[in-house]
């Protein structure tokens, strides 16, 4: 096996130390407002968003020490194993026995520094915002306690060092989701108390389908992978020792890669099956079609939650999850990975442009952009980056996005309906001015952080396709353009509803008031970051079109991401079928693998793709804008006669495809039939058999009494007789007096001893 | 002083014990009997214990023969005071009600 | 009739403590690090003739002697430190006149009145009783003080059971008083002796056990090995390896102790057996004069005794750090250091009986159903929680020190 | 001659008889010799007193006297741990159990014992009497000149070490635990009046008599 250790990097303790505490201060914070929130002063709010400005500061602090280790072109990967600062959980006293040794650590690379310090930031702003956004909620303690963990979660997540971690934490995620999303559902209260039960009962339940998958993709990376490296092993093919099951994610990637390798480029068939098994847990977490249906429900939790679970936490630990098992996906995989994020991403924009709940437009704006961010990385070693600095970008805009809307419900005595709203530009100002910069961001304006990560994505999907024809990145190409036009007339309609035109409705209108300075100070800091997180351009004493790639592609970088793998060799080879001149060599597929390495190298600096999708995306983003500035702003194409004449088309549209009503029909109708079948088999034959059995023992049960009643008392009274008799003779001796009895005894004694002294 | 000595010494508390319960009508003295003989019988352990070697056994026996005094003399006087307020007497003669 | 009073008490303390101290002589095994009378007697260089049993009778009389000196001196000096303990607290001076400074004769004073004054006996008291109580009140605390160690070397009987048997015969005062309450025929007086024995009965049990917690730290029984015990800290020698620093529990443990012991010397806010505003004088009221003062004695002796065990057990009996000093400087073993460790338990034991005195100005007196909720519902179940922690700490200490 | 009389002349002999006693030891045995017989007049004379008194408290009191006798026994048997959890528990708790009892119960003024004592005392004496002397004068006698007895070295650590030790007493230790929490929770329970129960039970007992 290939030495790779001088591939890590080595963290001193103290940063290690640093790096535990992220996760621990929010545990902490976690047990104390459980236990003892009620009683702190204001609930123990500040506690915990003291806790996570700590945690944001160290997470900044350790973001920009990563940065200095990974601005020039090497690795960047730290395991705190390495450095001798980890657990022995299930400690295996001799390492060849049998038997399950999960040593665990944490692991701190670009990618992670890069979530890490997007995590850290916007929970802080989030927990911020809730101070005011919560304020007077009867479960106000509990909430933040809640979140806190939620956050705590997600910090563990992305500090595992191996998949078991990553599953554990990704399950307490589900179930922080579940109750927080569930808030209202325990608040008497609460008017919206049954859709907030149904809601987060959904989305445990569909995200649960996912986690699933992942649990298996998991265990058969875990059983399979060494059972097919030892067969290589002795078949000559891999020169290295027999090895154990592992869920470490560097050493999987590394076995993995030198299982393809000895296969000459060939993913073996369960790998490919593991992949998609994994992939599945994106689908459930990362809301991709089909299991995206609880997303847009989840919208019943409060604002704060939706943010978080749409920037910086749920949402985006499926698609961390695709980074971190990016090396393992077969071609096939990634070709299932775009076709399903394209499709994904135009599916929820339309759906996006009919809804009418500015949370609603947001939820399926996040679906969207997920599926955006999953079809990239299934194009390809490009499009693994741009998908992952998306997932940064969005997180920013995203949660600015979400609080804003929230400021505004805040604002218009929790009124959600866009339809209600109109001309709040004036009276929420900051409001209005974060919201624009991230709608402006999300769209893909230049020079706004979304423009840089979205404009990667669709130059990705171009390359892919150039590359590697196939469905995936087909759908990826046609499909990604146009939700991106969709994703600006939506956000615009969503813009000119709220903030433009006049009052609609004179109650909300009334109420409509900016909101306090610890939700405005949040999402004015989110706005920034939306405007300036993609690449600090006004800063950067180069080229403001970034040829020298973003922060973030400094940070990551497909060729440094995996130490001891390349991804040309493996992940990659497919690709090199469609090499135009890589037939010219004629010879295998690593030959074939070698000229697409050099090809993608050439891609990656000579910029072709990159000029065809600016040019793209800017013509998309022009085209929505104007397409909602014609119908919302001026008003020249009604809205009302718009849809008209999309007819059927539309309604099918708003109803969202009626994929809830079609899973109702199918697995719920299909689990409840069941159910109903098996009470009937229980109610039948099992309580039928039971009855006849109980039957025969009533029937044993009268003989026995006969008997019982007849013989065996019989013979206790003869007894009985028998003792009374003797009894009233001995009564005769039995006075009743104390002192006489302890004369008998004594006398007895006496006689006793006399008897043994005389013979 | 030898063994005898403190056999004498229990025979006759153990003697003393007997006639304090024969021979009086309060229950109470009935108790303080009792307390002679377990008294009588702790000096013969101690006794043969010293004089076998002075090992444990003999006072193991006494400490429990203590520990059951304590717990002997909590329900004894329980039950006596529950009499008491049964029967209106601490005649033991007079809680005959089992005779019946 | 005091007189006989006083020689019944003395030979009840023939009887029962000093009985420990013939021990050795009856098996056997005369003199070897034996009573510091004895040794005295023995380096005085008798004739042969003399018997050994002579000698060691003649240590116990002396003992005796010792002991009763011991006893006036402290109720006498503790009569005085009251007086002028509380006259500080209330702001004014308490005695000042009787020998000149600062009231200092007026106890001897009080004994000379005391000592006049006429015996009086109820009409309808039981005379023998009345007479007898004084004595075991008396006698239990000369058995338990002989029990006491007065330095590392001297001591009247050198026990490996000490703290067992002071509790033990201390425990005996209870049966003294509700004798005299019974004796007196007087209903205030069986009200006070009654509500004595229920009080000390139920102090006994959270006194015992709290007493456990430093004895598990230590490991003896005895105050000369548990003093000795407490020399080093984390294996420095310097005198203040008190029980209370090395344990955090004893401290705990010690309050416990401490309050119990205030119920046991039936100490204010516990004395509500001679609670003048309801009983007059509780079990004392019938008595006057010298048996009177039996009763006082008794109560400042006990009161000492209970600092000195709390010293000995929680406070490192004589230990300090000037005694860490003098053996550093090798003055260990000479008399200097005999009286320097003798001259720190009294300084401590009188410290405990001023932290007492403070008390019964602090505090107001508690009701009697309060005073068994509190020792039964409370305190033992807390002094069972203190045993359960103090042997965890040690378990781990054990475990972490070797 | 008047029961004041009897008793008088009672505890004077007892006097008397205890210190002829204490001399002869003195005599015979020393130091030991006088002890021992004190401490067996102190055991025997309470006792005796216990039964001889008509009231009841000075009955309890005098046995006092016997439960302090029978620990100094204990200490010149070399056991001072029995002697002084004989005092703490016999002198310290159960007598003053003893004393609640009697105080708690009305003194019963009419109980003229003496004939009883006597009657009973003479016919117990002569079985015991036969006993002693056979047993005193044949049985035990060799055992007794054991001429050099061990020092006793049992210290409390091996008391206590022998209680927890899984195979000496812990066994028994555990179970005399048992037993007194059991007794403790009985006496309370016994003791705990119940107004109700003891009217209708004693309403139902009238009315059987």
């Amino acid at each position: 096996m290939p030495d790779t250790s001088h591939l890590f990097t080595s963290l001193p303790t103290w940063q290690w130390q640093l790096l535990l505490a992220v996760p621990l201060i929010p545990l902490v914070g976690y047990v104390i407002q459980i236990f003892w929130g009620k009683h702190l002063p204001r609930q123990g709010d500040w506690l915990l968003t003291a806790g996570m400005g700590v945690v944001m500061c160290i997470t900044v602090y350790m973001f920009f020490i990563a940065r200095g280790h990974s601005s020039g072109e090497g690795y960047f990967i730290a395991e705190s194993l390495r450095d001798g600062f980890g657990w022995d959980w299930l400690h295996r006293a001799r390492p060849q026995a049998e038997g399950l040794s999960l040593p665990t650590g944490l692991m701190y690379d670009g990618l992670g520094a890069a979530m890490l310090a997007v995590v850290g930031v916007v929970s802080f702003f989030v927990h911020l915002f809730s101070t005011g956004y919560m304020k007077g909620d009867r479960r106000y303690h509990i909430f933040f306690a809640n979140i806190s963990l939620f956050t705590f979660a997600m910090l563990g997540l992305v500090l595992s060092d191996n998949i078991l971690f990553l599953f554990i934490f990704w399950e307490l995620m589900g179930l922080m989701s579940y109750l927080l999303i569930g808030h209202f559902s325990q608040d008497p209260t609460s008017h919206r108390i049954r859709q907030a039960a149904a809601a987060c009962k959904k989305a445990f339940m569909t995200t649960r389908v996912g986690d699933t998958c992942l649990l298996f993709g998991m265990a058969m990376f875990y059983f399979l992978l060494p059972e097919h490296f030892n067969e290589l092993v002795e078949q000559g093919k891999i020169h290295a020792d027999k090895i154990g099951g592992t869920f470490n994610f560097t050493l999987l990637w590394q076995r993995a890669s030198m299982v393809v390798e000895a296969n000459g480029g060939a993913y073996p068939i369960w790998m490919t099956t593991a992949g998609l098994f994994i992939f599945g847990g994106t689908v459930g977490k990362s809301a991709q079609f089909p299991l995206h249906i609880w997303l847009p429900d989840a919208m019943e939790g409060p604002t704060p939650v939706s943010a978080m679970i749409h920037a910086a936490t749920m949402v985006a630990a499926g698609v961390f999850l695709l980074g971190r098992t990016f090396p393992l996906m077969s071609p096939t995989v990634l070709a299932v990975v775009a076709a399903v994020g394209g499709f994904t991403a135009l599916f929820a924009a339309t759906i996006g442009c009919t809804v009418f709940d500015i949370k609603g437009v947001l939820a399926y704006s996040t679906i969207s952009q997920l599926g955006f961010m999953v079809a990239s990385i299934g194009c390809g070693a490009l499009g693994l980056v741009a998908g992952l600095f998306h997932m940064v970008t969005h997180a920013f805009f995203k949660s600015c996005l979400f609080l804003s809307a929230g400021s505004v419900i805040h604002g218009c005595h929790h009124e959600q309906d866009m339809r209600k709203m109109g001309g709040l530009r004036k009276k929420m100002p900051i409001t209005f001015a974060c919201m624009l910069i991230c709608s402006l961001s999300i769209s893909g304006m230049p020079l706004f952080a979304g423009f840089y990560s979205k404009d990667r994505i669709i130059a990705a999907a171009f390359g892919g396709l150039s590359l590697n024809f196939n469905g995936g990145t087909f759908a990826a190409t046609v499909f990604l353009p146009l939700a991106a036009c969709l994703t600006t007339f939506y956000m615009f309609r969503l813009i000119f509803m709220t903030f433009f035109g006049e009052p609609r409705d004179h109650h909300v209108d009334e109420h409509a008031h900016e909101s306090p300075w610890n939700m405005t100070v949040a999402i004015s800091v989110l706005a920034t970051l939306g405007l300036f997180g993609g690449y600090f351009w006004l800063m950067h004493p180069t080229s403001p079109l970034g040829a020298h790639g973003t922060w973030f592609t400094e940070m990551v970088d497909w060729r440094t991401m995996y130490p001891g793998v390349d991804l040309t060799r493996t992940n990659l080879a497919g690709m090199a079928a469609s090499v135009p001149h890589a037939a010219a060599h004629g010879g295998s597929a690593l030959h074939e693998a070698g000229a697409a390495a050099e090809h993608l190298a050439h891609f990656y600096h000579g910029f072709n793709p990159h000029v065809t999708a600016m040019i793209a995306s800017l013509a998309v983003l022009l085209i929505g804008i104007a397409l909602a500035v014609q119908m919302y702003l001026r008003r020249k194409w009604n809205p009302a006669k718009v849809t008209g004449a999309l007819g059927e088309g539309y309604v099918w549209v708003a109803n969202k495809y009626y994929i809830d009503e079609a899973v109702q029909a199918t697995v719920i109708r299909g689990t409840i039939g069941l159910a109903a079948i098996q009470r009937w088999i229980d109610e039948n034959i099992v309580d039928g058999l039971v009855l006849t059995v109980g039957r025969i023992g009533k029937a044993l049960g009268f003989f026995s009494a006969w008997f019982d009643k007849h013989v065996v008392d019989g013979l206790v009274n003869l007894v009985g007789g028998l003792t009374q008799a003797f009894g009233s003779i001995a009564r005769l001796f039995q006075s009743g007096r104390i002192q006489q009895y302890v004369s008998f005894a004594v006398a007895g004694g006496i006689l006793v001893a006399a008897f043994h002294l005389l013979t | 002083m030898g063994l005898s000595a403190y056999l004498t010494v229990s025979i006759l508390l153990f003697t003393l014990g007997v006639i304090c319960i024969i021979s009086r009508r309060n229950v109470l003295y009935v108790l303080m009997g009792i307390e002679m003989i377990l008294n009588a019988s702790s000096i013969n352990f101690a006794a043969f214990n010293r004089f076998n070697g002075g090992g444990l056994e003999g006072r193991m026996f006494v400490i429990f023969i203590i520990i059951l005094a304590a717990a002997e003399a909590a329900v004894a006087l329980a039950i006596v005071l529950n009499v008491f307020h049964l029967f209106h007497s601490v005649k033991p003669s007079e809680a005959d009600l089992l005779r019946e | 009739m005091s007189i006989l009073a006083i020689t019944l008490s003395a030979g009840s303390l023939l009887s029962g403590a000093a009985a420990t101290e013939l021990q050795g002589p009856v098996m056997g095994t005369p003199g070897a690090g034996g009573n510091f009378l004895t040794r005295l007697l023995e380096w005085l260089g008798p004739p042969q003739a003399v018997p050994t049993w002579a000698i060691a009778l003649t240590s116990v009389l002396l003992g005796v002697a010792i002991l009763v000196t011991m006893v006036s001196l402290i109720a006498m000096w503790s009569v005085w430190m009251e007086r002028k303990v509380s006259g500080h607290m209330q702001c004014r001076f308490g005695p000042m006149y009787a020998g000149g400074w600062h009231g200092w004769a007026q106890t001897i004073a009080d004994g000379v009145k005391l000592l006049l004054k006429e015996d009086l006996i109820p009409k309808g008291a039981d005379r023998a009783l009345f007479w007898i109580a004084p004595a075991i009140v008396l006698a239990g605390i000369f058995g338990a003080l002989a029990a006491l160690p007065l330095s590392y070397d001297w001591y009247f009987a050198r026990m490996d059971l000490g703290v067992f048997t002071i509790l033990a015969l201390g425990s005996t005062t209870t049966i003294g008083v509700v004798m005299a309450g019974w004796a007196s025929n007087s209903k205030w007086s069986l009200y006070g002796a009654m509500r004595e024995a229920a009080q000390v009965i139920a102090y006994e049990i959270p006194l015992g056990i709290s007493l456990l917690c430093p004895l598990m730290t230590l490991g003896t029984f005895s105050l000369i090995d548990a003093s000795r015990e407490q020399a080093t800290l984390f294996g420095w020698d310097c005198g203040l390896g008190w029980a209370v620093f090395t344990n955090p529990f004893n401290i705990a443990a010690f309050v416990i102790f401490w309050i119990a012991a205030l119920a046991e010397t039936k100490r204010a806010p516990f004395d509500l057996p001679e609670a003048e505003s309801e009983l007059v004088a509780g079990f004392m009221t019938e008595y006057s004069g010298i048996r009177w003062s039996f009763f006082f004695m008794e109560e400042y002796a006990a009161m000492f005794l209970m600092s000195v065990v709390g010293a000995v057990f929680f406070f490192g009996g004589f230990e300090t750090p000037l005694t860490a000093l003098m053996r550093a400087s090798g003055s260990d073993g000479t008399l200097l250091y005999s009286l320097v460790c003798f001259g720190t338990l009294v300084l401590k034991g009188f410290a405990g009986v001023f932290l007492m005195m403070w008390l019964r100005w602090t505090l107001p007196r508690v009701r009697i159903d309060q005073v068994m909720t509190m020792g039964y519902k409370y305190l033992t179940p807390l002094a069972l929680l203190c045993v359960l922690l103090t042997a965890t700490w040690e378990f781990a200490r054990h475990l972490v020190m070797g | 001659m008047s029961n004041t009389h009897l008793q008088r002349a009672f505890y004077t002999l007892l006097a008397l008889a205890t210190l002829a006693a204490m001399a002869r030891g003195l005599a015979v045995a020393g130091a030991q010799g006088l002890l021992f017989h004190g401490f067996a007049a102190l055991t025997l004379g309470g006792a005796a007193m216990c039964i001889w008194e008509r009231s009841v408290v000075r009955s309890a009191f005098s046995l006092m006297a016997t439960f302090v006798g029978v620990a100094g026994l204990f200490l010149l048997l070399g056991n001072d741990f029995l002697a002084m959890a004989q005092i703490l528990i016999y002198v310290g708790g159960v007598l003053a159990l003893l004393l609640f009892g009697v105080m708690l119960t009305p003194p019963d003024l009419d109980e003229r014992s003496l004939p009883r004592i006597g009657g009973a005392t003479a016919l117990l004496g002569a079985g015991v009497a036969f006993i002693i002397s056979k047993v005193v004068g044949v049985g035990v006698r060799t055992w007794a000149v054991a001429p050099k007895l061990p020092e006793p070295t049992t210290r409390a650590r091996d008391i206590g070490m022998a209680f927890l030790h899984p195979e000496q007493y812990v066994v028994a230790f555990e179970l005399a635990a048992f037993l007194l929490t059991v007794a403790l929770v009985a006496a309370v329970y016994i003791a705990r009046r119940r107004r109700v129960d003891f009217q209708g039970e004693t309403a139902s007992s009238e009315g059987q008599a």
